[in-house]
């Protein structure tokens, strides 16, 4: 144990040391001023591990000059105060180093001096057991401020200092003035004797409004809505450091001292204001960040809001009917919210530091500047937004859990705050990845690859804290292989030992995993994601592609955090695991060529799981396999973040460019195995939330149409695509919504249907995405009208494409017809017979861009560019004669699948086995009809050939002629572009459905996206930069508080 | 078994023989509505024989060469999946390949491999027409769907079988007459699979010269040729069989798919052509309300 | 519009203020923590001055964070002024003789007059902090009479730190001796009302009042200096 | 009762200065007026009528001496806050000063870069 009044006494003796030393040896004031700061902060580690460790079993309380509380000052430093002091000196540590590396302005004695101080003052304001000497040492933080704040000299800085200095001088007053009538009306000064007597019975008619006094003057520090222009305003202008310092570490001393203040002060409504102050601070400034153009104060807004999500957890810890496991939560998140912002938000400024300019502009192409930004950057914006593993993501969770004991409405504002903040975020990233060249970075990067390496080690932490709190545990395997994915990272400097190491992982994981392969839903999405993910593994061969260092680890995290999701027992785990595949594949999708549509993405995928999150802390039990019945509003809820990975309509707009613009080696397992979590996931909904008879059938019913008019919207918009993957992309996303139709029916034959789809999807669209790579890698450019004829230069990769399709298309007697077969025979047997006419006019327009894929890529002219072009690579071919022998396999003999799916279905209790018979004549026979795939494969392919030979036999001289030689109306075609219909294929079918292919979701979207951004930009009008105003709102803000918290 | 398969071979002939000579019929009747005297019946057989005699073949390549196979095994196969008498032993062919859904996708199947192989031949006319008939399709098929629905799920089953069986007893059990509309419906839309006037812009004779098929020649084409008539015959079959109760006997079957073979040849001399999508939204209008009248009817009564 | 907002703004504080402050009757006893200083400060420090008990003893600690705030306040506004170029029009020749006559009058009297008052702040109204802006004055005296004076700032500097770190050590002192930070018992308290008494609280204060007078010098100096024009 | 009046009136008037005037000298002049209001009020809340200073220099003031004094406390947290005062003022200077230097103009209307 330290005395912590070792701490302050150094301090300030350094303090005043640099001061003499500066007068006579400048340069030598570095020599105090760095062991200080790493004495303050080894001191506080040293108690924060004593209290940890339990070797310190109560509050060290320090009574200065030997006086008892009451009399003299004395400092309470608990568990609380000893991490926040931890946490100050980290934070001014780091920023310490960061600004000497750059060089601190001169006369450096005397900033070291402010810094040192504003460290301390910020600590002594945690540490001090007495209100006023809170005042003292508010002030000490203020004026260390102020003069941190100018320092830079900037005008902006300067301008920042004044308004922050106008405002504060009003808080303090406030605070001044509430301890002294505070004194007067209790007639003590320390916290716990006021506390006390307070507890103890005490009251007095205006200790309600000397209360809020303090509280109110509080509040001004905390930055709450609308009070908070100040703060923003030194976001933008003060120099970075100065505002890591204050953002990561000052403010997070008065929070502490407010929930203190508040707590021993007392009064009924002080929950209320927290929520309400709190609430309305995060859902606003997440809010009014979405369109600012100016980074630093992007930054300053998610600060702010970070702040109002920290005041309402308080007001959460506040509240008198908060269960004692729910206060426990609430305590854990805010730990973890505290340590993730400080951390994140010091690294984020920090890198601003290093970057030139503050416009977003400026900061494009930052990303590939240096491999130390990108992670210290990815890491801090993953971590500040929320998103797993890193320590804000338990501690959203953690809230979330807490908050919905105590108000649905509340878990809405959080998780609406935190979609919010990853739109902005997500839109810097976006426009931070942009850009071909290189930006200019500075090298000062040390300091925040610090922050953002204390945040990664944080994440066990964090997770064992969450975990204890919400009794959540994740299957150990599969945490393993997510550790060992990401050690593949460290193999960075050779693709082909990544792509190795990534295969030899796979193969662990499916050994480690064997046991869990069993004939259940869950074994058998998880034979899918294993074979499947090693089967397309094993295309990506990197042979001289430009893949990203970090492409395998991300690739790996998704398909381990698959086979999590589909292991989870709880609602949880599989909340962690679909968050955790759902970032991993943004990082994917956004090493591609389209960084919006990974944006996109995104904030959709956020939309989904914050849904999906909210209806988890809406159910009354946390496992799966417990069965509720918490009515169709619900598991509408729950089942939004599933139909955006299926991408239903009208969730669909991410998915074209998302598919289309992923790293090629990508797009066959986010289409192929990646869109089945979200028909897993829908699967759970279906058989264990929506119980209730009367309103699972109307739910049902919605979400067969929405599955039926997704495969019909796509698919007519699929035939107009001239993109070959974005074709892909549209006819991948349809025949996902079969798979949810499929879902909806819930009936076992339906079932069956879905789960045979969802394999032999996998197989077929598997086979077209890595097909399209290889083409893609070959060709130089996935746009169809550039291709044509390459038949002639690929014929393995054609007739692989060609089966696809064939199944694909639903043709017999290949694999894909069985499908179709099933559902419409479960769809008439339903009586859903709207729906399967759409269904069926759908499946007849897959022929349509049937054809276009392999009219446009392998028929018609080869064009001059592509006469060089040689056959896919062998890796790629080797996979698509692999995934082509299910397709005919399967055709022939689809109980192959379909006594497995009967299997498993027999274990899904509330489904039976579905009504199907299986006779050597008729072949698979239900109650509607019946159909004989090994009668139909024979006899094609018996007749094709007999045919065949016939042909050849008696055929005349066959002539093989160059491809430019048609009869073509005695014109001579000059080139072959002038031969090939590659463009616009279906114009006059257009024409015809004009009116069907508006796009409408994506207008409606992007009209709601920008109005939002509208009424931001205006909401945030009201920061009119005046300093008299943000006096105004000050006073004006605290006489609300006064006038409607004072009963 | 081996007796069914002999069996179905002589159909197959049959049903091609057939095929040809309606389409020699069908020359016959519009060159004389035109007041020209027009080719003998038998031309279509005198066609094919001389295409099959040429010496040379000029290819483009595999998929060119493989598509008349296509063509014909498909064609052959629709065939012989719908049953000509129902109950026959014989003449039920391989209906116990598969019920009308099997049926209606096996359809494509002959189109999709000749269109492929039309694509190959590098002429643009090829796939233009195939656009054009895919996107007809698309259009023909919304109609066409319905009224099989009504059916499917009026008689509970899918199986030609079961729908033939579901019209026997008097001729007002036809499904002609007992869901009228729906048939109106599926009528009309046989209109587009016939590619008859006003729905005739695939072929478009005169601009892409019958579009797909433009660049096959010589034995190629009399494949295509063999398979396209059979494929009709099919065709008519199957309409006889949802629409007209099915046939007892052969002659009944001759009676009936001549009957059918009729309609488009009637409305295919007086009426002009129809744009591609005129034709598309021709068929997603009037039939398909017609085809719905009947569905909401279904749907209610269940 | 502005004005008659702030008005209405001004007038509810108001109320609330008089509404609090009135619950409090003026002038009426009521007496909380400090019957405890009342009843045994002399007994406990021996200060005559409670006063000073209360701020370099009882709440030294304060005064402790006070010290450090002015510092504070001269080291930002030295590092603020230091690269300032605020040119302004200033004189630059001495004043009237009569105020440079009575300034060096004047001088030694009010310095020996702020050491008076610091030194005897635990008998006497007063303190370090009174003291120390006594002789602050002092300087202001000077510098407004001469243009070329100049208090030495390697002094005012060496002085301020010292005079900080000497109240810190107190403090220390009163740690590792007395057994808690700033205990008032390392040094015989004497006796009541007499100059050597009451313990460190004569120490502590000499050193605020040298600390507060080079400070408030130092500020001074350091804004005149700022508007100066440079040659 | 007039001290508590004229305290806060005091308050009341350096606020308003900071609420309605356009130059950032008379904002700064209405903090400090602010500062000396409140610290007006602290030390009238200390007062008690008919009692003397808190400085035990004579005999009789040692026995039962808080029956005759006024409360100390207030002076010597006022003590403190006029400290702050100061130094909130000194460095409000500064930064004016610095202001003026920068823009040549203590118009608060030209220190609106920052807004939105």
């Amino acid at each position: 144990m330290v005395n912590p009044i070792l701490i302050i006494g150094i301090t300030l003796g350094s303090a005043f040391l640099i001061g003499i030393v500066q007068a006579f040896r400048p340069r030598w004031t570095g020599w105090i001023f760095y062991p200080t700061l790493v004495f303050d902060f080894l001191a506080s580690a040293v108690n924060l591990y004593g209290f940890l460790s339990g070797s310190i079993g109560k509050p060290i309380m320090v009574k200065i000059g030997g006086f008892p509380p009451p009399v003299g000052i004395n400092l309470l430093v608990g568990k609380a105060e000893a991490a926040l002091g931890t946490l100050i000196f980290a934070v001014a540590l780091l920023g310490a180093y960061h600004w000497g590396r750059r060089g601190f302005p001169q006369p450096q004695g005397k900033i070291m001096v402010l810094f040192l101080l504003l460290a301390l003052g910020a600590a002594g304001i945690s540490f001090t057991g007495d209100f006023f000497n809170l005042f003292v040492f508010v002030e000490i933080t203020s004026i260390a401020s102020y003069g941190l704040v100018a320092s830079s000299r900037r005008e902006e800085a300067l301008e920042a200092a004044f308004k922050y200095m106008v405002v504060g001088s009003i808080s303090s007053t406030f605070i001044l003035l509430g301890v002294v009538f505070l004194y007067k009306a209790t007639g003590s000064l320390n916290m716990l004797d006021i506390g006390g007597k307070i507890a103890g019975g005490f009251s007095s008619q205006v200790l309600g409004l000397i209360s809020l006094l303090i509280l109110a003057g509080l509040l001004v520090e905390l930055e709450v809505f609308p009070i908070n222009g100040w703060a923003l305003d030194i976001y933008q202008g003060a120099d970075p450091v100065v505002v890591a310092l204050l953002a990561g570490a000052a403010v997070k001393a008065f929070y502490l001292v407010y929930l203190k203040t508040a707590s021993y002060l007392a009064l009924p409504s002080f929950f209320k204001l927290s929520l309400i102050f709190g609430g309305g601070t995060y859902l606003v400034s997440q809010f009014f960040a979405w369109r600012q153009e100016n980074a630093r104060r992007l930054l300053g807004y998610s600060s702010v809001g970070q702040l109002g999500l920290l005041i309402l957890a308080g007001g959460l810890l506040l509240s008198p009917s908060l269960p004692a496991s729910s206060r426990a939560m609430v305590l854990a998140a805010v730990v973890l919210l505290i340590l993730n912002h400080s951390f994140s938000k010091s690294s984020l400024f920090l890198l601003a530091d290093n970057v030139k300019g503050e416009k977003l502009e400026d900061w494009k192409g930052v990303l590939s500047s240096s491999p130390v930004f990108r992670f210290s950057f990815t890491t801090s914006v993953f971590s500040v937004a929320g998103l797993p593993p890193f320590p804000g993501f338990w501690a959203k969770l953690l809230l979330v859990m807490a908050a919905a004991r105590f108000s649905p409405w509340l878990v809405a504002l959080i998780l609406a705050g935190a979609l919010a903040e990853v739109v902005y975020y997500f839109r810097f990233f976006y426009l931070v990845s942009l850009g071909d060249k290189k930006a200019e970075v500075g090298n000062n990067l040390l300091a925040p690859l610090v922050a953002s390496l204390f945040l990664v080690g944080a994440v066990p932490l964090a997770y064992k804290m969450a975990a204890d709190k919400l009794s959540l545990t994740l299957p150990g395997g599969v945490l393993v292989l997510l550790g060992l994915s990401l050690l593949v990272y460290l193999l960075g400097f050779s693709r082909l030992l990544q792509w190795l190491a990534s295969l030899g992982l796979v193969a662990y994981g499916a050994y480690l995993l064997l046991p869990f392969l069993k004939a259940d839903l869950s074994g058998f999405f998880l034979g899918l994601i294993l074979a499947g993910a090693a089967v397309l593994l094993l295309a990506t061969y990197p042979g001289a592609k430009n893949l990203s260092s970090s492409f395998y680890p991300a690739y790996l995290v998704v398909v381990f955090s698959m086979a999590g999701l589909v292991l989870s027992t709880t609602w949880f785990s599989l909340f962690v695991f679909w968050e955790i595949m759902s970032w991993a594949s943004f990082l994917l999708i956004n090493m591609g060529r389209g960084k919006k549509a990974a944006w996109i993405y995104a904030v959709l995928s956020a939309a989904g799981a914050y849904a999906m999150l909210g209806g988890i802390s809406l159910l009354p039990s946390p496992y799966i396999s417990s069965v509720k019945s918490p009515g169709p509003w619900l598991a509408l809820l729950l089942s939004l973040g599933f139909l955006v990975k299926m991408a239903t309509v009208p969730l669909h707009i991410w998915a074209r460019d998302a598919y289309g613009e992923s790293p090629d080696d990508f797009t066959p397992l986010l289409s192929g195995i990646m869109s089945k979590m979200g028909v897993f996931g829908s699967a759970l909904v279906f058989l264990y939330v929506v119980i209730n008879l009367s309103s699972r059938s109307s739910f049902n019913y919605l979400l067969g149409w929405a599955g039926v008019l997704t495969a019909f919207f796509m698919t007519l918009l699929a035939v107009f695509q001239e993109d070959l993957k974005k074709l892909l992309a549209y006819s991948s996303v349809a025949q996902v919504g079969y798979i949810l139709l499929g879902l909806a029916l819930f009936t076992p034959l339906g079932w069956t249907a879905a789960l045979y789809h969802t394999v032999n999807h996998f197989f077929f669209k598997g086979l077209l995405f890595v097909a399209a790579a290889g083409i893609v890698y070959r060709v130089g450019t996935s746009y169809l009208p550039h291709m044509g004829g390459l038949i002639r230069r690929m014929p393995l990769t054609f007739f692989a494409s060609l089966l696809a399709v064939i199944a694909l298309a639903g043709v017999p007697p290949l694999s894909g017809f069985a499908g179709k077969w099933l559902l419409y025979t479960a769809l008439i047997e339903k009586g859903w017979i709207f729906i399967a006419v759409v269904a069926f006019l759908a499946s007849t327009l897959a022929f349509l861009y049937s054809f276009k894929i392999l009219h446009a890529v392998f028929l018609g002219q080869l064009q001059e560019e592509n006469c060089e072009v040689r056959e896919v690579p062998i890796p790629v071919a080797v996979v698509e004669i692999i995934l082509l022998i299910p397709l005919v396999v399967l055709g022939a003999f689809p109980r192959l699948i379909l006594d497995p799916i009967t299997r498993v279905l027999g274990k899904v209790t509330a489904l039976g086995i579905p009504d199907l018979k299986y006779t050597k004549t008729l072949g698979v026979v239900s109650r509607l009809g019946h159909w004989n795939a090994l009668f139909l494969m024979v006899f094609f392919a018996g007749a094709f050939i007999l045919a065949l030979i016939f042909f050849a036999l008696t055929s005349a001289r066959v002539k093989l002629v160059g491809q430019m030689d048609v009869g073509y109306s005695g014109e001579v075609p000059r080139s072959p572009e002038d031969l090939h219909f590659g463009y616009g294929m279906y114009d006059h079918f257009r024409r015809a459905v004009k009116w069907l292919i508006y796009p409408l979701a994506t207008r409606v979207w992007r009209g709601i996206y920008e109005a939002l951004g509208a009424v931001a930009e205006m909401g945030r009008r009201i920061y009119t930069g005046d300093t008299n105003t943000y006096a105004a709102y000050v006073i004006g803000i605290s006489l609300l508080i006064l006038l409607i918290f004072k009963g | 078994m081996w007796a069914k398969i002999l069996y179905a071979f002589l159909t197959l002939i049959g049903g091609i023989a057939y095929g040809l000579l309606l389409g020699g019929i069908s020359r016959k009747i519009t060159a004389r509505m035109q007041n020209r005297r027009g080719p003998t019946v038998w031309q279509n057989f005198i066609d094919l024989w001389k295409l099959f005699r040429k010496k040379t073949a000029i290819s483009h390549g595999v998929m060119f060469y493989l598509a008349p196979m296509f063509r014909l095994v498909g064609g052959a196969g629709t065939f012989l999946l719908v049953p000509v008498v129902v109950g026959s032993p014989y003449l039920s062919n391989f209906s116990f390949g598969g019920d009308l859904i099997v049926l209606m996708y096996f359809m494509v199947l002959g189109c999709l491999g000749m269109a492929l192989g039309a694509a190959e031949s590098g002429h643009p006319h090829a796939p233009i027409g195939v656009t054009r008939g895919l996107s007809q399709m698309a259009g023909y098929e919304l109609p066409f769907i319905l009224s099989v629905i009504v059916l499917m799920v009026a008689d509970k089953t899918a199986t030609l079988e079961g729908i033939v069986r579901a019209q026997q007893g008097g001729i007002l059990h036809w499904h002609l007459f007992t869901h009228p509309f729906a048939a109106a419906a599926a009528f009309i839309s046989l209109l587009g699979m016939m590619t008859s006037y006003p729905f005739q812009v695939v072929l478009a004779p005169q601009e892409i010269a019958v579009g797909p098929p433009t660049e096959y020649s010589s034995t190629f084409l009399s494949y295509m040729f063999s398979g396209r008539s059979v494929f009709a015959v099919a065709k008519y079959l199957l309409f006889m069989n949802l629409f007209l109760g099915g046939a007892s006997n052969l002659l009944w079957a001759f009676v009936k798919t001549f009957a059918i073979f009729l309609w488009p040849l009637f409305i295919t001399n007086v009426f002009p052509r129809l744009r591609l999508e005129q034709s598309v939204l021709f068929f997603w209008t009037w039939p398909t309300f017609l085809g719905l009248v009947d569905l909401l009817r279904i749907y209610l009564v269940r | 519009m502005r004005k008659w907002f702030a008005l209405a703004l001004l007038i509810v504080l108001g109320f609330f203020l008089a509404e609090i402050a009135s619950s409090f009757p003026f002038g009426q006893e009521k007496w909380g923590v400090s019957k405890h200083y009342v009843d045994r400060g002399i007994e406990e420090n021996r200060g005559a001055n409670l006063v000073t008990s209360i701020v370099v003893n009882y709440r030294g600690f304060d005064t402790l964070g006070e010290v450090t705030v002015l510092f504070l306040a001269a080291t930002a506004l030295a590092f603020l002024l230091s690269t300032c170029r605020c040119r302004r029009k200033y004189r630059r020749w001495d004043a009237s003789l009569i105020l440079k006559t009575a300034s060096e009058t004047l001088y030694p009297l009010l310095i020996l007059f702020g050491a008076y008052i610091f030194i005897h702040g635990h008998l006497t109204p007063g303190g370090g902090f009174q003291g120390g802006t006594v002789i602050a004055s002092a300087v202001m005296l000077m510098l407004l009479s001469y243009f070329s004076f100049h208090p030495n700032h390697r002094a005012l500097s060496t002085t301020e730190g010292l005079a900080g770190l000497a109240f810190v050590l107190i403090g220390f002192a009163g740690l590792v001796w007395g057994g808690s930070f700033l205990a008032n018992n390392i040094l015989p308290l004497g006796q009541w009302n007499r100059l050597f008494s009451a313990g460190v609280i004569p120490l502590i204060y000499v050193a605020v009042g040298f600390k507060v007078g080079a400070e408030l010098s130092g500020l001074i100096t350091d804004m005149l200096k700022a508007t100066k024009e440079e040659e | 009762m007039a001290f508590f009046v004229s305290s806060i009136l005091l308050i009341l008037i350096g606020l308003y200065a900071v609420l309605v005037k356009r130059n950032i000298m008379k904002i700064v002049i209405g903090l400090s007026l602010m500062d000396t209001g409140v610290n007006l009020l602290i030390i009238s809340l200390g007062f008690i009528r008919g009692r003397t200073a808190p400085i035990i220099n004579t005999r009789d003031l040692l026995v039962n001496t808080s029956s005759k004094v006024v409360d100390p406390l207030p002076q010597a947290l006022v003590l403190t806050a006029i400290v702050i005062g100061v130094a909130v003022t000194a460095v409000a200077l500064s930064i004016v000063m610095l202001m003026y230097s920068k823009k040549k103009t203590l118009e608060i209307d030209e220190y609106k870069e920052l807004k939105w």
